[in-house]
């Protein structure tokens, strides 16, 4: 186990450093980052200052290095669009979007996962194949559409719930949060149904083909043989080994709902990250394209890495380090 | 074991196998655990003389099939050597060199795997003559599979069709076809009937003789079946945990059984002609190949070992019948069995 | 021989079901017309919404020709700039479809190709080939490929940035999606590599591109056809949402996206045609290749013949 | 007296290509305490006897005809809740591969005791108690620690040795066991049936053994049935089927097994295969490959007749008893 | 009464001289003030300066307004003015052109200073109205005299932190989601709004600001699309204000020697034919009508009838003439036309994309092959500044200077010095220079426009840009939201007065 940790953790570092490269690249090849320091009118003298000055005249691997270094501080510099730091910027906006997300990501198990369940218990019934359809309209919307005619129905139409942004926050430290008030939560719903269908549908059809897959298992079959109560064979045997692999792939879609809320927040003016981002890319903002590709990366690797911690830690066959006697057999 | 009238056509020797099991090095390094490997063919010795049969038992995981690969160089050997008329074979790939390898062939024991399900059973056929160029034209090509098609006892016009539009034992036919085209003299068979029903098995033995007369073929043939086995070969020889145990011609090795697991596996073998024998003889099960027991890896399943056969692997020397691993073989200390005959005649 | 190939197919388990199932036949039936509408665009077309020159201004914001002020020169109405709905969804769909199965093939050829090469290599080629795919298969594709996107954009001078917009997509969408490919494909040639047929043709001299190619792959592409078909689903999605970020086709080559992108603008102002209509097509398109490749997934596995 | 009681039991697929029948007018009688050994090639419909037998065969295969009894009550049209109560307590069942049959993320002690408290009214520990028991029955060595590990730390053989635990810890009358060695290395095989045969004399249980090992049969099964596309065509004591077979099909299938000891220059063979399932032939099935083929073959269907000697469906034997 | 303020981007801080952005410096406003500033009408008043007097043509002395206090409650003096002043003209700050001219501000007393000039500055109001006063002693305190170094690396304290005297202060910011301002209840001046609070929320998408309008989350919101108009007046309890602006929406040309993406040798835009066909090829008229419904001021002079330096002459436009300028075409010598790629902005002008690509296809429909790039507003800038386009799009208030000067110093003279800052065409005429170089330093009223009028004349023969229209203000708010909508776009939030 320890084993497996330490081999994820540097397995992690090397997908950091691999992100932290393409980030680094970003910089050095998008945009000249000395002529949006220095006046327009600055002579080749100045250029040649600011260069060194930044450490553009050194190897590329030097330069990489501090890159890495100052990026591990979370120090990525100022913002080319508005010149505040990188880290503060992603900072404001990090609570949004991981609110949205937490929301979103709860929702999407808490309605998937026994939508799931109920479809491939009864894949003929009426209901199932209805479902089934469903979730096929469900990833066959586009995600901005949706959140259009969400708008449309709820809040221009029926006026019940906004529109757009967080409603009312209240800090909590350096956390803004808008679980608390009313019209905090009242925003977020718009916006987290919006994200979270096509995770939900991604997640009811993958427990449902999982679902399926194991109650054609052979050890299903023999428990139906021993004369199991239904109800212990479909939630005791073969819920349990459907979960273990869709924990592992909730934790691909954690990383997915936070790329998706880059459309959220678009469409519902949520001041997050996402938005941020988008803002960056539009205008060619490399330090912030460049934070957040790190810090998205990070999020991911660590959701990651503790998934497949977490896989381990669930899965018997897995959490003992000896594989046990070699099994006869062909 | 030395027919001295001839050269044998594949010799043997010393020939071993391991496959890295070991943990990645980080998990090593932390458990301070060893590096790991399975001696998976672990000193083999054997020849085959030409137009004879040998076979290879042994219960599953004992290195059968992996001597087979070393033979046809899908696999490369961590030691001995493999001789092909006098040729060494050890450090050559699969398919090298062309002229020798284009002599050996192999028969498969999935007869469903063996054939490429998205070729047509003519180009399947036909791929070794193309790829060891002895029939360069297409046209004659097509006419030997053909050929082959019906020599295995298939018609000409199933070439066109796809192997799964076969049974099982057509299948093995194909195979056969496709390992014949090439006339190749050395047939490696890796339990090419255990996936097959009995009434189609024979069917293939048969026709695995039959060629084996009319082409003056030689084997070396692979089963855990022992009444196979004894139908089909000259020479025997039963592995036990990646070595060979005993090696002796097929008429004795069943009438005069030396290594105590040859007995074992004599006694533990179903036989359709013991109605209602008493099956329950602990026997014990195959250990872990990654750990083997030290010394003769058999002792802790054999009622005969003592300190000598914890402690020091025995060598394979000559027995009464052949060749043995076996301290009490050599020692003495096992009688010769009349048992085995005795039972027989009971029923 | 033709006929007997065709009646083969014919009588193939797989057109049998295509044969007897609803959802496919209306799915397929529907791509039809949308890849027809797509490839006869130009002539179907009653404008070309592409030629700036073409676009008349005081035919602007004109309602579909039912509603009271349309007309039928413009069938589905025109946008704030005259651009005729009807036609720009035919040039956006093509736009969409080119992007989609441009992007397929690009991301099945990379997949494919690491895949067998992963697979049947094995050891350091295969690691680093699939360490690779893991970090790049933790990225959503849709963040990849706005990353490919802006560092497209960065490079790029702008006034290629229209001409270049469609193979920045392509790329961008390609090159997120072809881990997927890889890693089935690898898993399948690992198990291919496996089997006997395989080891036969070694035996038989064959070389490593020999069997990969000739061997492996026809036997490792039906996953592939799954994947591809379900993907091409995803990249039109991915495509129109770039473009609905304003990071994909520019305006003046609407795509699919960047239609629904410029109506939304005008969605409250009552010109819904120009947004309703686009996201429809979207929609219809984006489920039939669904409802195509789930049906062609159940179809292909075994497990539930 | 018998436990169980099968009458012209068919199976049929319905499939595109019509209605595929698996087996059709199967006819078995087990005794208690019997062992009823049943041999056949591939796709003969051992598995699918016993899956019906059982009630488990998956949709959209159905019984079309016949019926099971079991100690003289019906069992086949039984409700869901009710066959479940069947299955466990009346009849338990052994599959093929002993590494797919245990759940992999429930410790063995879990599923037994689950399922010995299905259908024994004990309370937990109780049920504990006996799963350990069970465990020590089955050979398990130091049960009570090995009864709260994984099946994944258990080897080949031992874990064939708790799905035995497994099917017998509610004590049914019937066990199927379906091939229950074929996994199993020789030596660990003789084991296991060996365990088999004896923990089923203890409880009294008969015992339907599908193999297509006759060897197994033949030192295990006191009476054989013999199937041959869908068709049970010979059932008799093991000692006469095998020494004495009467069915061509039965004849040919012992003569051409090899046996140790023996070594004819060219063995006894059926050339052909069986025929699959949409293809068999009219009449008898065996017809095209019978060495003893008569023009009546080809067109009628021989039944399953009894006689002294045991059943047999062939029309050697039916004509036989007409004259 | 709280105003929630629906704005189509939010700021990028607080510091008064410390970002670009024409939107920071209008919200600013209501935090900051100058020493004079416009009235609603555009009328310059005093404000944190009573009177001023020109003791030299270089020397002007500014009398302080007494008893205003800061935010935080420090007094107003003449070195908060002095400092801020140096602050605005600090080679760091980049509203250094803001206030050209100034050398030094010397303190005279408590509440008098002294400006310092290079030279004659008859506009020297005009920029004044624009530069903000900071307290000193709390820049002192926050290490924030000097603004920020864009290169250190760190955010100023400034940008987050805001400590004025006008009429709001901050309360707390979100960015790109909120930021709130309370009344500042010891203002000096006696306010004319009822508010307590403002909120200002950024809302980017046009048609979600509208959205939020009509349902009751925002009260004003600016800009309102002009496609919504009708739906909004249609619309219970809420209004259109829509007024003309004051900022003229032109065409800029490449007029180097050759064309950045082009496909011939020369730069045929250095042809006047060739200028002249494409502003015959424009129909401004249809543009007006469809793209701007009706709301736009077609133009044909480069600044806004409001702005001295105006005159009706300068405004006869060019008829719409696609014939004649295909012809015009064939005369320059490409009857064919030719590839030059047309760049705009796609978020800071009113409907900037649609004019643009309307503008493209009429200058397709004659032949010419226009390759349009649309981007954000500081890519657009920055490439339009750099010369990498060869027709591009820029609207200019005049703001703050609210003078025609604006226009003949930054972008008809040629480019030098501090002249000809946003003239990246070169477009360069001898005259004009001379006359915009005579007009800096002349303080006779009547002289300075009628010199004026003649530069504006020459650049009108010239084309030396393409004037199009003046967009208007449309602003939209909840009934009962009573506001005066100035030219200059700045919504003067402390006068906004809310009747529920
Ligand atoms: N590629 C491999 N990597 C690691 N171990 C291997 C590999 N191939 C074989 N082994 C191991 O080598 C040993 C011998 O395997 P081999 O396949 O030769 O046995 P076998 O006698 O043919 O068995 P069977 O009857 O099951 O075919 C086994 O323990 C097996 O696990
Ligand atoms: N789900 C199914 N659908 C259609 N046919 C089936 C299905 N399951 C089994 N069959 C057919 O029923 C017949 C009997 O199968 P069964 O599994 O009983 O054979 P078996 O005698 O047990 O063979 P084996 O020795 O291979 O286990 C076979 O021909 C098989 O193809
Ligand atoms: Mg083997
Ligand atoms: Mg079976």
């Amino acid at each position: 186990m320890l084993g497996f940790l330490i081999r994820r953790i540097i397995q992690a570092i090397i997908v950091m450093l691999a992100v932290a490269l393409i980030a680094f690249m970003m910089f050095r090849f998008m945009g000249d980052p000395v002529s949006s320091m220095v006046p327009e009118h600055a002579t080749e003298q100045e250029r040649a200052e600011v260069r060194e000055r930044l450490g553009l005249d050194q190897p590329l691997f030097v330069q990489y290095g501090r890159f890495v270094a100052r990026a591990a501080t979370g120090d990525f510099g100022l913002s080319w669009r508005n010149a505040r730091p990188v880290s503060t910027l992603l900072a404001e906006r990090f609570p949004a979007t991981a609110e949205l997300v937490l929301v979103a990501a709860a929702l999407s198990l808490v309605v998937g996962i026994p939508l799931g369940i109920y479809t491939a218990l009864r894949p003929n019934s009426f209901n199932a194949q209805m479902l089934q359809f469903l979730s096929l309209v469900g990833i066959s919307l586009p995600t901005f559409v949706t959140g259009i005619l969400l708008i449309l129905v709820f809040s221009v139409w029926l006026g019940w719930l906004p529109s757009f942004g967080r409603g009312e926050v209240v800090d909590i430290g350096w956390w803004s949060t808008g679980f608390i008030t009313a019209s905090g939560l009242k925003a977020l719903i718009l916006p987290s149904i919006m994200l979270c269908l096509f995770q939900l549908t991604l997640i009811m059809r993958l427990v449902r083909a999982e679902m399926m897959e194991v109650l054609r298992t052979d050890y299903i079959k023999f428990a139906r043989a021993r004369g199991l109560r239904d109800r212990a064979i479909n939630f005791r045997h073969a819920l349990r080994n459907t979960l273990i692999p869709v924990i592992t792939i909730f934790g691909l879609q954690l990383g997915g709902l936070i790329a998706f809320a880059i459309i959220t927040e678009t469409v519902f003016q949520w001041p997050g990250m996402g938005a941020l981002f988008i803002q960056a890319v539009n205008f060619g903002d490399v330090p912030v394209m460049a934070a957040y590709l790190v810090l998205v990366s990070f999020i991911f690797v660590v959701i990651n890495t503790s998934v497949d911690l977490l896989y381990a830690s669930i899965d018997p066959r897995l959490r003992v380090d000896d594989a046990g006697p070699a099994g006869g057999g062909h | 074991m030395m027919h001295p009238d001839d050269r044998p056509l594949l010799e043997v020797s010393g020939l071993r196998k391991s496959f890295d099991l070991s943990k990645p090095f980080i998990n090593r390094l932390i458990e301070r655990s060893e590096r790991q490997f399975v001696k998976a063919v672990d000193g083999v010795d054997f020849t085959i003389q030409r137009g004879q049969t040998l076979s290879l038992v042994g219960e599953s995981g004992c290195g059968k099939s992996t001597v087979a690969k070393l033979i046809m160089g899908l696999s490369r050997p961590s030691g001995g050597s493999i001789r092909f008329e006098g040729t060494e074979l050890a450090d050559q790939p699969a398919g090298k060199p062309a002229q020798l390898r284009r002599r050996m062939q192999m028969i498969f024991q999935d007869p469903y795997a063996s054939l490429n399900p998205r070729w047509r059973v003519a180009r399947i056929i036909a791929e070794p003559m193309k790829s060891f160029a002895t029939h360069p034209d297409p046209g004659k090509r097509r006419k030997e599979v053909d050929r082959l098609l019906e020599f295995v006892g298939l018609s000409a016009a199933d070439g066109d069709k796809f192997p799964h539009e076969f049974s099982g034992g057509q299948r093995q036919r194909i195979s056969i076809a496709r390992a014949i085209s090439t006339k190749p003299e050395f047939l490696v068979c890796d339990e090419p009937t255990s996936a097959l029903d009995v009434s189609v098995q024979a069917q293939i033995l048969n026709l695995m003789r039959e060629l084996q007369r009319e082409l003056g073929l030689t084997y070396l043939f692979i089963s855990h079946d022992l009444a196979v086995v004894n139908y089909i070969s000259d020479w025997i020889g039963v592995m036990y945990l990646g070595r060979l145990v005993e090696l002796a011609p097929a008429a004795e090795i069943f009438a005069k059984p030396q290594h105590p697991y040859t007995r074992l596996l004599l006694d533990t073998v179903p036989d359709i002609s013991m109605v209602n024998r008493d099956m329950d003889r602990p026997a014990g099960e195959v250990p872990n190949p990654i750990t083997p027991p030290p010394g003769c890896h058999f002792h802790p399943r054999c009622v005969h070992a003592d300190a000598r056969c914890k402690a020091q692997m025995p060598d394979f020397i000559a027995s009464a019948t052949g060749h043995a691993r076996c301290h009490a073989v050599q020692e003495g200390r096992l009688s010769p069995i009349a048992e085995r005959a005795a039972l027989r005649g009971a029923v | 021989m033709a006929t007997s190939t065709l009646a083969r197919v014919w009588h193939s388990d797989l057109a049998w079901s295509f044969r007897t199932s609803k959802t496919a036949l209306i799915s397929s039936v529907l791509l039809a017309i949308m890849f027809a509408a797509a490839i006869f665009a130009p002539q179907l077309a009653t404008q070309n919404p592409f030629n700036i020159a073409e676009l008349e201004l005081w035919n602007s914001e004109l309602p579909p020709f039912w509603v009271e002020g349309g007309s039928r020169q413009f069938l589905l109405g025109t946008d704030v700039q005259a651009r005729d709905v009807y036609s720009s969804i035919l040039y956006g769909l093509r736009l969409s479809l080119i992007v989609g199965f441009a992007s397929v093939i690009l991301a099945a050829v990379i997949g494919i190709s690491l895949g067998l090469l992963g697979g049947f290599l094995g050891g350091i080629v295969d690691a680093a080939i699939m360490r690779f795919a893991d970090v790049l298969l933790s990225f959503p594709a849709i963040l990849v490929a706005l990353l490919v996107n802006g560092i497209a954009r960065g490079i790029l001078p702008p006034s290629q940035h229209q001409d270049a917009a469609i193979y920045v997509l392509i790329l961008a969408i390609g090159l997120t999606n072809w881990v997927q490919y890889a890693r089935t494909v690898r898993g399948s040639t690992m198990v291919e590599r496996q089997k006997e047929y395989v080891q036969a043709a070694r035996i038989n001299g064959i070389s490593g591109p020999g069997i990969m190619f000739n061997h492996i792959m026809p036997n490792v592409m039906g996953p592939v056809l799954v994947i591809a078909t379900i993907n091409l689903g995803m990249a039109v999605l991915t495509e129109a949402t770039l473009s609905f970020l304003g990071v994909g086709m520019p305006a003046t080559q609407p795509s699919l996206g960047t239609l629904i992108r410029i109506g939304n603008e005008y969605l409250f102002s009552g010109i819904w045609w120009v947004v309703i209509f686009p996201s429809a097509v979207l929609v219809a398109l984006v489920l039939s290749v669904n409802l195509l490749g789930d049906w062609l997934r159940d179809a292909l596995n075994p497990k539930l013949r | 007296m018998t436990l169980l009681k099968v009458e012209n039991l068919t199976v049929e697929f319905p499939s595109r290509r019509g209605t595929l029948t698996a087996i059709e007018d199967v006819c078995l009688t087990v005794a208690p305490g019997e062992i009823l050994g049943m041999v056949g090639e591939s796709g003969a419909g051992k598995s699918m006897t016993g899956a019906a037998i059982i009630g488990l065969i998956e949709p959209p295969g159905r019984i079309a005809r016949g019926q099971i009894l079991l100690n003289g009550s019906r069992i086949d049209n039984l409700g869901r809740e009710d066959m479940r109560r069947v299955r466990g307590r009346q009849i338990g069942a052994i599959f093929q591969d002993p590494l797919t049959s245990l759940n992999p993320v429930l410790t063995v002690g879990e599923q037994l005791i689950e399922t010995i408290q299905t259908h024994l009214k004990l309370s937990r520990s109780a049920a504990r108690e006996r799963a350990i028991d069970w465990l020590r029955r089955v050979g398990i060595p130091a049960p009570e620690k090995r009864v709260d590990t994984y099946p994944h730390q258990y080897s080949g053989g031992m874990r064939q040795r708790v799905v035995i635990a497994l099917a017998l810890c509610a004590e049914p009358r019937l066990i199927i066991a379906d091939e229950p060695t074929t996994a199993l290395d020789v030596s660990v095989q003789a084991q296991i049936i060996a365990l088999l045969r004896k923990l089923c004399k203890e409880t009294g249980a008969s015992v339907i053994l599908v193999t297509h090992d006759m060897g197994v049969i033949a030192e295990t099964a006191d009476r054989v049935a013999v199937m041959y596309a869908g068709r049970v065509i010979e059932v008799g004591a093991v000692a006469d089927v095998l020494r004495a077979p009467r069915h061509p099909y039965t004849a040919g299938l012992m003569a051409s097994i090899p046996r140790i000891g023996e070594k004819p220059d060219i063995l006894p063979q059926i050339d052909g295969a069986m025929p699959r399932l949409n293809a068999r032939p009219e009449g008898c099935a065996f017809n095209p490959r019978c060495p003893k083929r008569m023009e009546v073959c080809a067109r009628l269907r021989p039944d399953l007749v009894a006689d002294a000697q045991g059943e047999v469906a062939c029309h050697l034997f039916s004509k036989e008893l007409a004259t | 009464e709280t105003l929630r303020f629906g704005a189509s981007a939010d700021i990028y801080g607080f510091d008064p001289h410390g970002v670009t952005s024409s939107y920071d410096n209008i919200f600013v406003h209501n935090i900051y003030e100058p020493l004079v500033r416009y009235s609603p009408q555009l009328d310059i008043e005093p404000a944190l300066a009573t009177h001023w007097e020109i003791i030299e043509p270089t020397r002007i002395r500014y009398f302080l307004r007494e008893g205003v206090t800061f935010h935080d409650g420090e007094t107003f003096d003449a070195e908060d003015v002095a400092v801020s002043l140096m602050r605005a003209v600090h080679p760091n700050s980049p509203l250094r052109g803001n206030l050209p001219g100034l050398v030094d501000v010397e303190i005279v007393d408590d509440l008098t200073v002294d400006l310092i000039m290079s030279g004659p500055s008859p506009l020297l109001n005009n920029f004044l109205t624009n530069i903000f006063i900071m307290d000193a002693g709390w820049m002192r305190e926050n290490n924030a005299v000097e603004p920020i170094d864009a290169n250190q690396g760190e955010e100023g304290f400034t940008t987050s932190n805001a400590n004025g005297t006008g009429p709001f202060m901050v309360e707390s910011r979100r960015p790109d989601s909120q930021t709130v301002l309370v009344v500042h209840s010891d203002w000096w001046d006696e306010p004319q709004h009822n508010l307590t609070r403002i909120e200002h929320r950024p809302i980017s998408s046009a048609a979600t600001r509208v959205a939020a309008l009509l349902s009751g989350e925002i009260d004003l919101i600016q800009p309102a699309p002009l496609q919504d108009a009708a739906r909004v007046e249609a619309a219970p309890g809420v209004r259109m204000l829509e007024n003309p602006g004051l900022r003229t929406i032109m065409m800029g040309f490449n007029l180097t020697d050759t064309l950045n993406d082009g496909n011939v040798e020369e730069n045929p835009l250095q042809d006047i034919r060739v200028r002249r066909a494409i502003k015959h090829a424009i129909d401004m008229d249809l543009i007006q009508e469809r793209i701007m419904r009706g709301k736009s001021r077609n133009t044909a002079a480069l600044i806004a009838p409001e702005v001295p330096g105006f005159a009706p002459e300068l405004n006869e436009r060019l008829p719409h003439d696609p014939d004649l300028a295909r012809e015009l075409l064939a005369e320059a010598g490409y009857p064919d036309g030719f590839a030059f790629n047309v760049n705009c902005t796609n978020d800071n002008y009113v409907n900037d994309e649609g004019i643009c690509q309307a503008l493209a296809a009429m200058l397709a429909r004659v032949g010419l092959e226009p390759r349009l790039v649309a981007e954000p507003r500081q890519l657009h800038f920055e490439r339009a500044q750099a010369g990498q386009t060869d027709m591009f799009m820029l609207g200019w208030a005049t703001l703050p200077m609210l003078d025609g000067f604006s226009v003949l110093s930054a972008m008809l003279h040629s480019p030098e010095g501090s002249y000809g800052t946003w003239n990246p065409g070169q477009y360069s005429n001898p005259r004009v220079d001379e006359l915009t170089q005579a007009i800096a330093v002349e303080l006779d009223d009547e002289a300075r426009i009628a010199m004026m009028v003649e530069a504006f004349g020459i650049a009108k023969e010239d084309l030396a840009w393409l004037p199009l229209h003046q967009q208007p203000l449309a602003w939209a708010a909840r009934e009962g939201v009573e506001i005066y909508q100035s030219a200059d776009d700045l919504a003067r939030l402390w006068t906004v007065r809310i009747n529920r």
